[in-house]
């Protein structure tokens, strides 16, 4: 009964596509299998989805913009931004960790492997690492961390030492320790509960990690205050930096102007789109996050 | 063979979709083969720069998605140094959209943009959100009459003008609109809205109200091209909640000759190629020839209005 | 202790949740407990016999229904002489809602309809779908302001003005319908709007157009509560698309004292009673002890206003 | 997770139910399990649920209206009248047989066993069978013989003999054959293929039903044309009858006056609901159906 032709069918264009897409494109819009998706804690949840070869071009501090299944008797009616977490081309998938937060991400946490998910990407710039750099300091909390995660990677592969400085309420909720690790960064832990996660504590190791000539960069995801700490040192000690923000999107390529952001260039304020100017930008550029 | 084509007014389109204007960029040619489209339509352009209206800008809605963005452009010039050409790179026709601060404004607008390229002028009298000092032109006749009366005395481009669904009386104003010059309507930028989020107690919004589009809309707005169609002898292009090939025929039975998609780009980029595709597949499956016969083609002459008699018929 | 009770100025509602006029009857008693609604709402009543419009009368959309129902009515003195005592069965407040003719029938129906037992009349000036020779007289404040001083003069009894989501200028018919003497606004009717079948090429409904509610017109209703509450001193019953607690909070937030419910009745025909039980979870996880306080709570007052600044903001 | 609050949860009062119903309700608006659901021939689904006490005091001729899931990326925001086809009391299951046309059938028959259906009812006025009489005619086309089939176990429970005339296509759509012979009713089948089916045909069997005192009452559904022949023949004769009809529905309980057809009483033509008023009715009284 697959064939049938209903008389007023609200809404062919659903969740999946049967649209080819001209070689010249770079995004996008493709089902993808659920291949694993498990909680890592009880707020934070990692999916592996197969990835066609365009989806796998997908750079660090690049996003999918994923058409979450309800969990609830509505219906989503945007898609929701995820940055990709891991991205392995030989096996040809993508993962994602993801917080649920809200309709979309508890509607997302639904899939079961061996269901699909329609992926639209990858979109937006993402991080760039300097080869001639020694050493990158990544700084992140809560979701931030599955964004910088695949920093590192990139890091490693173009020779750069990398110490990541992972903030969180607690040690469970410290994501993506072990993938750091396998990388070989160097991993500075701090935590709410042992109050080292304090904004003064955190300056103190950045300034130790200038001090000791092991910041040649700058990154940051997920934290406003620690954002605001690594703008500060970055402009008095010279060191470039990179955010990845955050905004609410509608459609994930340009032209709807929903996800703007203020910025700073040249002492004037603009704005600019988190989806195809960013999701990445220079960090002194940047107001807030 | 079946032939896709419209044609509005002067104008001579592939096939008759056309993304909305403020949905759609050069950008979708990431995704999609951006040629296929019966025209291009550009985001609105004021003569001066606007940042638009405060962040949250869009939130999402039972069917469909509620916007203040609030009109924010770059300016006339940047948009013909660098968008025109940008736009000149494909083949479809490329549809100009402007709104202005006031009359005077409008009038110079479409002088300004009266230049090789533009292909139509797409009056946005419409927009719902912006900011006052501009404005919605659209609400009553007398005003609509006398933007595109202006408009007309400046350009020999064709004129579509964009009507507002929050008019009271919509009818008057499309006629107005065509007695003073348009040479088709667009019917209907969004339907002011609102959301709050009842755990922060805070509009959705930072404007606090916006324009609703999205499926949720289409019955109000097709009803809209419906009237509209009995009263006028122009074109006109249907907009609203457009998100399948099924949603195109109605739209056009109902009247219109042509329609501008919005929201459902956003939900699925590729939307406005399937529905090409699938405007293919279902005149092919019913032995339509001529998709532009579909035009006001509802069958609604016949229809009994005895209230016992259609009552003790089958339905 | 919670209370869930609301006031709309002399009359008390043990809770905020009443059914919308013509999705209710008594006949709801069959499946629900109808004590438990805040107040019962009757059918619309004109003075003679009317047999509504013919079928199709309602046809399914994205997010809700459209309907021609027509206001078909078995006559006042039906009314009086049956209905009535079946609704005084039951112990919330009723509200009668009478439709009219033309201005001097409905100077009349509130005479007629000021009887024991009617604990408010609400005036349906609103009806998209009536039949030409009686109408909408929500459409223009001074067609409102008319009606409702006529039947102000004739009771003593709470007015409660049914607005259109049709009015191109829906806040000053609010006001002049406050103006002259509405103790009350319901806000509101259905949105006129079409569907079209696209296998047969014949409008869905009999009537050809028709009123659409349901959960798509949440949006624009709320803004309209939203809009008129700011212009207004007078209660406002929130009325269009609520289908859960969370929507009725929100309806309250953007000003409303207490809605009424409609389309959902049909789709969950315990829905009320869901609502009602709703709310009372989510005050009590709130700590909030009178649902009343919520009535224009919105926290609009000190949104930031500056683009630039408010896209710095986390949002 | 399940607990999770949305912020705006769209529809909140959507499949399932929670509420107490009073006890002096006679209408409920249930979850019922589905236990099997099969395809008949190409085009009908037979469907059996697991039913409440209430649900069960459902008799023939009334109907359930039933909340499809739907099968395609829309939803659904009507319900489905569908009478019941068959009523097992003891084993506490209700059956329905329905024929797939449009969104809400097609929906209706992706449920699987062990999923839920919410279904409202009993609702309407059913069929009545005077113990009276010696035997009665029953008459039906399509789904009509789905509304049709629990009179003849009525019927025989009130010890009342039943023909049943089934009209069909082929012999392939002649549905509910067996249940009406399982009862023990005498079956006349008619179809299209063979000609038999033609109304003259069908009026020359009742004719000769009538000539052998074999026709005390007439029932009939689905069918206008099947319909206009019975309600001759029984003014011509005397013949009380009744007669299931259909009309697009709302609410299914009687104040939205969606569903309302003409009837002829006394002469005067007047508007009765479908829902509440029938969907039973008087023979004579209908016009057409
Ligand atoms: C470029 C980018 C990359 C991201 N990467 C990750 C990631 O790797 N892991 C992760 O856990 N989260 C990530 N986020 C945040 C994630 O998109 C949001 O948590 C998610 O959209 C929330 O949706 P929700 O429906 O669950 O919550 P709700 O609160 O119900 O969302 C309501 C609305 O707000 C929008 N929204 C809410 N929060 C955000 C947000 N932060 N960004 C954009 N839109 C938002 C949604 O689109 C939705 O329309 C990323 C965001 C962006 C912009
Ligand atoms: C009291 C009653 C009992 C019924 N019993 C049976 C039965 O036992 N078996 C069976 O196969 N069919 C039965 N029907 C018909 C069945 O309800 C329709 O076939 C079904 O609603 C069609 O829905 P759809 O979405 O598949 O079709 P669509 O054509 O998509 O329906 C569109 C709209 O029309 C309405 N609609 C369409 N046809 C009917 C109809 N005939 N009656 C009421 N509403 C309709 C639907 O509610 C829907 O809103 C009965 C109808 C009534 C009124
Ligand atoms: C994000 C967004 C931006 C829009 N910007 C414009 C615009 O600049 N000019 C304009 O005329 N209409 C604008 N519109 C309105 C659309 O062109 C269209 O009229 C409306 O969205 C209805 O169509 P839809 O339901 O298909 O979205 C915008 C709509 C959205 C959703
Ligand atoms: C079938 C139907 C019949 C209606 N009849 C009336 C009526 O008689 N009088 C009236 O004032 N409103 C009538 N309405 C409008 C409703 O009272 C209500 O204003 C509208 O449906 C919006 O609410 P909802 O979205 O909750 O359905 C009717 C609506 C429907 C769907
Ligand atoms: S989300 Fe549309 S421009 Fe960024
Ligand atoms: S379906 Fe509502 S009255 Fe019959």
């Amino acid at each position: 009964m697959q064939d049938f032709h209903y008389a007023s069918q609200p809404f062919v264009v659903g969740r999946s596509t049967d649209t080819d897409f001209p070689a010249c494109t770079t995004v996008e819009e493709t089902l993808t299998t659920v291949l694993s998706h498990e909680w890592v804690n009880d707020e934070y949840k990692h999916m592996v989805v197969t990835a066609s070869p365009k989806a796998l071009t997908v750079k660090p501090g690049q996003f999918f913009h994923i058409l979450c299944p309800s969990s609830d008797e509505g219906d989503l009616w945007f898609r929701r931004p995820q940055s990709v977490y891991a991205i392995d081309r030989e096996g040809g998938r993508l993962e994602f960790l993801y917080k649920c937060v809200g309709r979309g991400t508890h509607g997302l946490a639904t899939l079961k492997p061996g269901e699909n998910c329609n992926i639209l990407g990858p979109l937006g710039i993402g991080f760039t690492v300097d080869s001639a750099w020694k050493n990158i300091v990544v700084l992140g909390r809560g979701v931030g961390l599955a964004t910088l995660a695949p920093i590192s990677q990139m890091a490693g592969d173009a020779g750069v030492g990398v110490t990541a400085i992972l903030s969180a309420r607690n040690k469970e909720y410290l994501l993506s320790h072990e993938r750091f690790e396998k990388i070989g960064a160097s991993i500075v832990p701090v935590t709410d509960d042992d109050g080292s996660s304090d904004i003064q504590n955190v300056e103190r190791i950045l300034l130790e990690l200038i001090a000791a000539a092991r910041a040649d960069a700058f990154y940051t995801c997920g934290s406003n205050r620690l954002f605001q700490v690594m703008k500060r040192l970055g402009a008095q000690h010279g060191i470039p930096g990179q955010i990845a923000m955050e905004q609410i999107m509608a459609c994930g390529l340009g032209p709807c102007y929903v996800c703007v952001k203020t910025f700073e260039v040249n002492g004037e304020r603009v704005l600019r789109r988190v989806c195809v100017e960013g999701p990445v930008f220079d960090i002194q550029e940047a107001v807030g996050c | 063979m079946l032939d896709l084509s419209v044609r509005i007014g002067q104008v001579e389109l592939q096939n008759p979709v056309m993304p909305a204007s403020g949905a759609f960029s050069t950008e979708y040619a990431s995704v999609i083969d951006i040629n296929r489209l019966g025209a291009l339509v550009a985001k609105t352009v004021s003569r001066n720069f606007r940042a638009g209206n405060p962040p949250p800008r869009a939130a999402e809605v039972e069917g469909g998605m509620i916007n203040s963005i609030g009109l924010p452009t770059k300016g006339l010039q940047y948009f013909l140094d660098a968008q025109l050409p940008d736009y000149k790179q494909y083949s479809p026709p490329l549809v100009a959209s402007i709104s202005a601060e006031d009359a005077d404004d409008f009038q110079a607008m479409a002088r300004d943009i009266n230049v090789p390229g533009v292909d139509v002028i797409e009056i946005n009298i419409s927009c719902p959100t912006r900011k006052p000092g501009g404005g919605n032109f659209a609400l009553h006749a007398e005003h609509a009459h006398d933007i595109v009366t202006r408009v007309r005395a400046e350009t020999d481009k064709p004129i579509w003008a964009k009507l507002s669904p929050n008019a009271g009386e919509i009818v008057d104003v499309a006629m107005a609109a065509e007695d003073a010059g348009a040479d088709a309507l667009t019917v209907a930028n969004t339907i002011l809205a609102m959301k709050i989020n009842v755990n922060t107690f805070r509009p959705a919004l930072g404007n606090k109200i916006g324009g609703m589009s999205g499926p949720a809309v289409k019955p109000i707005v097709l009803r809209m091209v419906y009237q509209i169609s009995k009263a006028v002898s122009v074109p006109i292009i249907g907009c609203g909640g457009i998100s399948n090939a099924e949603d195109v025929i109605e739209y056009m039975l109902a009247g219109a000759s042509a329609v501008e998609i919005g929201y459902v780009n956003f939900r699925n980029p590729t939307a406005m190629i399937s529905i090409i595709n699938g405007l293919e597949d279902w005149c092919n499956k019913r032995g339509i020839r001529r998709i532009a016969d579909l035009t006001g083609a509802v069958r609604d002459g016949d229809m009994e209005t005895d209230t016992y008699v259609a009552a003790a018929q089958g339905f």
